[in-house]
């Protein structure tokens, strides 16, 4: 078992209790009850954060194409089982478990876990049991930390929709959450080498949203643009099919997020967590507003698909924050990104990249820019709360710039390794089994092509009745390459 | 035996409905579609990305009718339709080689006859 | 700050504990397991009502036109984040800050809590710390009263739908949030007048939902009703475009009613929450049976729309007396002011106003009716288990006439304030900037007209690719007045 | 007052602390804060196992025609009510009241439930008070319990989708939820007879969801399939209208689950509710990854409905052993009941059954092998953990075929009652007043025939404005037999 | 070269098309329309508004065909779309100047000729 | 007067109408079909259930214009239209007997006349 001085994990819930003074109860071991409040403080944020699953589902069926909507829809539940069974059998071990300094190898397949409800029962690493934090079972922690690989990973496919293989969305996922996703959380959250660092990401702007977008962009360069986005070099609308079910999407991980950020000190007792929600609310109120005023100004148009990416990128850079900011900075945080967002989706263009919901703007540049944000705006006061004396406060509030500094190569560690690993799986995937469909395929739309069925079946007209089976139907695997059913002779 | 059909305004159909059916000539079908013509495109934007659209939608209307009932129909609908500005649509008259009812079979003349509303043949 | 006699405030949580001797530990300070656990239970409460967000979103796109739906989305996002910026900047602190007996003025900008998850950090008023309430932090209180207060202005505009400018939504919402809402609360929640008269309302059926729907009169009023609506004098029907997403709605909203009721004692500990939570339950579910009898007796049909109405009016018209009454009284409440619903959608058609979602019978009559209510089937127990002694058991559990009188002039003096103050506000918005779109831009859809796209841009016939840009496009300021899509030439 | 010996109800949470040795704090009655925790966790639970509503409405209307859409939301509104309703009246003191070894007789009306949440304030049974359960109070049980045959009875009418009368909906529903799943629930859970033997169903595989595709089976086979459903004995393909939607209801279905298992405990402190959550989701992980597989081989292609249908599967399949067994028991239990779904969905269409939303395969036949993989893999270290000493580890674990042979009869019994039950009660609205509606009204959609309005009145040609009402118009009851609005002269 | 222009009912479409296909005759294009005729409307009623919808739904089937084939096909459409209530629908047989295979540019008659149903001209 | 009725790809419209509108002839309208013809079907496959849908969806283009300007108009459909693959589409040819603008109640030739893009007649 590594020795770590006393660092102590922002999200990773190392943390002292939070303004008050008795700690005996810690020292003895917590009682029944002050597990059960933590667990279920931390299961129900999981079980929030699960829920952002049927939020980016309808965010990324709301702004794809009507024939392509079963396949996203296809796409969220294949990969959220995939992840829940590799983050099992070896991601939760590789980013969580006990290790080096950049990744960790213990709790394989939960592997005596003892089902008892002792906290901690897996000894995963010291770094909880030396400081009170992790009172609760570990099946808690592993489910919390689950679902946050499954929403990463959920992120990677928005920007590619429309046209990309299913079976390359199996691949990449299983790669994704089995190892990349992992080792990067380990880092941080693992109590790896950026942790003992003193880089600070709450709750994973950059662990878990920045990581999901440069996989997508990744993903993106080697897949190209939907047919139609750029018509003689200028960008096309290719408007998604429902903004109704785009917006409950939003709704739905606005409301996930009151699990994902105050969830993040992985207990209850002790944690002021309603304090964190207050600050993911305003800034993702303030994103709406910034978006909203960017939208007006650039588009002069009030876009809707603008203002939803407005809050959603304001939750991704208060994210890694929450905790360590007052109010008033989450407001700026959230503003300066929310504005931002219209720029970029036009910056993201020009520069003839095809990402159907924002995910750049949103995930990428809302994550870095939230991640920064807390060489700026974190407090003395609250670093002292949670104990965290490796860090520093912003530079607003006296601490210097070298908590930027830390911040700064913490996301650039993981751009540089996230963007490589993830550009090596998608092009292995290209080069092999790969990566887009054919251009017919993606014509008819990836529901037909793919999943022999409409989302819509009934749109836009009803031939009534069933027909005949037929000789000339094709019925060529999935697997093997690029099936149209648009021209079967 | 000719046939009617008109693009127009959705706004303008139930006016010309209920008017066609008053003089006897409630039969008749109705198709959405969009059209370009006279009237400029709109501007549709998203993410940024703007677009003119110049196919607007439109109600196609199809009656087929005797020859001598043409101009009333056409009259009722150029009295409802029309506000004066480019948009209103247009009336095109195709001949009719042949109309069959496929409730009776009937074929010809009788089948485009004027009737009440709702009164089988 | 003021002195105040040993008032209770029911849903103000101030409030012995329930059935429970002991209050040594409210007597030292809550421990930091109860603070944990109070806080927990009023952040998923308010968790739940954020998510009734959804459920307004959902209903009230589901009961408008497809043109239309994609202007109700973005409606719903820029209102929640009005509502948390103005209730962080001041509306808290009028609404729940020390002040007088009419509005508060304490708390500002959450100013001088202290995020160390203190107990009533803010000072805000005695009310609390005298009778061992608040016990929890102040962050968890202001996030409960904020989404309460977004889901008052989330009334307002469904009857709105269709016709209205989004700028006046924007103007409104400031307003609203930032001023007349709070206000109202103070009069009870806030420890005003009103609670000095022993005035209850647990959970809002008068301060949340009459509100919401008395500026939905005062603007519904000056905006007129949709076109079509009447026709030669009779109203005709202008089917929402959706039912599923319109029932989808009422399912959230019933499943976050589940925060909105038990969560108001604002506190966990002492507290029969369940209680509350069944009362809730049964006065929705009768609330069902009695609309689709109503339905059925009035339209001879099985109308969905009212059924979900039903629910909702059962649920607003519990929500005042909910930890009040015995579960045979939820019954009969939600019974009564479901069967109304549909008698009361036609007497509103009669009046000629256009209340596309039932605002008037399922917010205005119900939140009425539900307020009354308590005077006539509150028990002396239950006001005795929450320490309430201001206020008087109702008319058939010998209480008398005096809760019922006190209830009325309450119910009157909110339509008084809150009419007048909305009809003001709407008024000045029509004659500045104007309230309703021009009959182009309604008949176009306000999804084109106002926010550049249709909400499902592939419904009905797809033009597929997309066209070069045109010098003819129009890009006037959507601020500007009334720019149409329709007729740009 | 029926004596018991020592057996201990797995699901009813007659259960020792969980791995904790102090069972003092039990002993002397819980403290308040016990009682908030167990009660917080139960109602939120609860408050999950609702949202399973909306669940089931998305996956039911999305996999239902569209011009059904309306009524399948309709009914589930209306059976959400009547579940309330009944279940307060006599269901839950039929199922949950002390009683004989078949049914219980205590609680009507939750009568003498005194909101004053102490625990067990009914005296239902001496289960809870001798083993320390039911530590919370009885309206919290109530709730979970009134929500879970809400579940049971959503189930029943999936398969009799797009045919059936609405009438009959009402009528089964009343019988249902008031009679049979009390009775059987009763057995189990109420600590009766099967509950003796040591039969073991924690969340209900057969008690909620077997029930449930019981009443179904019986109702279809009493209806028939659809019009067009098998042509030439051919099963052709009828697909819902929107997968969206229905991957929607599979995503919240999946996160209500997370109530519906870990909430089982009915109470927190002391168990280790997290470690169920953990079981549920990899059998739901693993039934996606089987369905999928399956889907490949049986059809060649990636059937959307099947993935969804998969993961629920695994749900339900390990809903009764998920808190007996190890993780690598649910992932085989998952994945054996997905890969099969894809061959009996097949299967049900040979034997010429018409169930839309693949009932039998995902509620019925993983029901049942779920109950049974008890007797295979339960393992006696979590037996004793929760002191249940009556009941057998499973044949892997060395317990021999016992438990299985109690697993078997535990199912046949509740077949042979339930399908019994459900035939007669469907046979008699049959023959009085109607089970189907017409051929007319099915071609002309339920929801024009019987709600008067299109669930998507818009789509897919919208006729502007409105009609004058005229004098043929058809205003006949809707419960006097077949009014048909498409052939009304 | 004619055109036949039938609006029939939504339930007969699969059994003429399967009829028209083993005559040789399985190119024919469908769309969705609304019409009224001597079929009655239906009543439509939400939150308690009612109305009466004259203009029901109907399938548009349109078949360009050599003269020769005419009869064959409108009996073909008469005898499966045949219910004897109102609402059947009506054949319409409009005369066409010309028709040309896109595919190969041919024109005329050849265009038109019966074949089989996935033989490529 | 003729009026063209093309069913067309919907890939193939986009350029057709820019064609079209820089020869004058901006003024069409659009519909959505399914048509079949040599196409062949393709499987649709739900829950194990298999069927052959032999309706593809397709553009139907409908334009009247002066006979002068048919076989302008026929070629530019030709052009963009063609892939040489079946499902190409077929363009028919159908005479019309009158034309009648709605906003200026014009009738005859005059309403057909070529024209730029948004210039009100
Ligand atoms: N030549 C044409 N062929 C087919 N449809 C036409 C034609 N001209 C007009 N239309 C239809 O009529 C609609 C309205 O045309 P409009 O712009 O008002 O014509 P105009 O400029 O002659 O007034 C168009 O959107 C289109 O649907
Ligand atoms: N004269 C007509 N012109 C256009 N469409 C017609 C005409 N007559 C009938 N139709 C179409 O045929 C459908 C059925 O007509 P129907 O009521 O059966 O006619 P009939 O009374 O002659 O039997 C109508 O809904 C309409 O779509
Ligand atoms: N005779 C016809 N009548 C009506 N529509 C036709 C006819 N032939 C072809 N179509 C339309 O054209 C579309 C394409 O036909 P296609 O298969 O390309 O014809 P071809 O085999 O002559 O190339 C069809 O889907 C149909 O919509």
């Amino acid at each position: 078992m590594r020795q770590r001085s006393l660092r102590l994990g922002a999200a990773a819930a190392a943390v002292l209790l939070f303004g008050i003074p008795a700690l005996a109860a810690a020292a003895d071991g917590p009682s029944p009850t002050d597990v059960a409040v933590n667990s279920m403080w931390v299961v129900i944020a999981a079980i929030l954060v699960l829920f952002m699953q049927a939020g980016f589902a309808m965010l990324e069926i709301g702004l794809s194409r009507m024939k392509n909507s079963g396949a996203v829809a296809g796409k969220i539940v294949i990969n959220l089982a995939i992840t829940f069974l590799m983050f099992w059998a070896i991601g939760f071990a590789l980013g969580f478990g006990d290790g080096n300094d950049f990744v960790g190898s213990a709790g394989w397949f939960l592997g005596n876990a003892d089902a008892a409800g002792d906290t901690n029962s897996l000894g995963l690493f010291d770094f909880g049991n030396a400081l009170a934090a992790y009172n609760l079972p570990v099946e808690a922690v592993f489910f919390f930390q689950a679902v946050f690989c499954a929403v990463s990973l959920a992120i990677v496919f928005g920007t590619m929709l429309d046209r990309t293989k299913f079976i390359a969305y199996i691949i990449f996922g299983v790669v994704f959450t089995g190892l990349i996703y992992p080792i990067v959380a380990h880092w941080t959250w693992g109590g790896g080498w950026l942790f003992q660092q003193g880089f600070l990401d709450f709750a994973g702007s950059s662990i878990v949203h920045l990581q999901g977008a440069l996989a997508a962009i990744a993903g993106t360069l080697l897949l190209g643009p939907r047919i139609g986005k750029f018509r003689e070099g200028k960008p096309q609308p290719i408007p998604g099919h429902s903004i109704p079910l785009a917006i409950l999407g939003v709704l739905i991980l606005w409301v996930g997020w009151m699990g994902f950020n105050p969830g993040s000190f992985l207990g209850a007792v002790g944690y002021n967590f309603a304090d964190v929600a207050i600050n993911t609310n305003l800034a993702a109120a303030a994103g709406v507003i910034g978006a909203t005023i960017g939208s007006l100004v650039m588009f002069k148009t009030l876009d809707v698909s603008q203002m939803g990416n407005g809050a959603i990128a304001g939750l991704v850079a208060i994210t890694a924050p929450c905790a360590f900011v007052d109010p008033w900075a989450a407001v700026v945080i959230g503003f300066v990104v929310g504005i931002l967002v219209p720029a970029l989706v036009v910056l993201v263009d020009k520069i003839k990249i095809d990402d159907p919901i924002g995910c750049i703007p949103v995930h990428g540049v809302s994550g870095i820019l939230g991640t920064l944000a807390v060489g700026l705006f974190a407090t003395r006061d609250r670093l002292d709360a949670l104990n965290l004396s490796g860090s520093e406060a912003g530079i607003f509030y006296g601490g210097g710039g070298h908590q930027l500094w830390v911040q700064v190569y913490g996301v650039a560690a993981t751009i540089a390794f996230t963007f490589t690993a993830s550009f090596i799986v998608f092009a292995l995937i290209k080069y092999t089994v790969g990566l887009r469909v054919s251009e017919e395929d993606e014509m008819a739309g990836l529901d037909i092509s793919e999943h022999g069925m409409y989302g819509y079946p009934e749109q836009f007209i009803e031939v009534p009745g069933a027909f005949p089976e037929s000789a000339r139907t094709d019925g060529s695997s999935l697997f093997a390459g690029s099936k149209t059913a648009t021209s079967s002779q | 035996m000719k046939k009617i059909e008109a693009f127009i305004r959705h706004e303008a159909f139930d006016e010309i409905r209920d008017k066609l059916a008053a003089m006897g000539l409630p039969s008749m079908s109705i198709s959405e579609v969009k059209g370009s013509g006279r009237q400029g495109g709109y501007t549709e934007s998203y993410r940024g990305a703007k677009t003119t659209i110049f196919m607007r939608p439109k109600l196609k209307l199809e009656i087929a009718l005797d020859d001598g009932d043409v101009e009333r129909a056409v009259d009722v609908i150029l009295e409802h339709a029309h506000t004066g500005e480019p948009g209103d649509g247009k009336i095109f008259i195709i001949p009719l080689d042949d109309a069959v009812r496929v409730r009776t079979g009937e074929r010809g003349d009788v089948v485009l006859a004027p009737h009440s509303d709702d009164a089988p043949a």
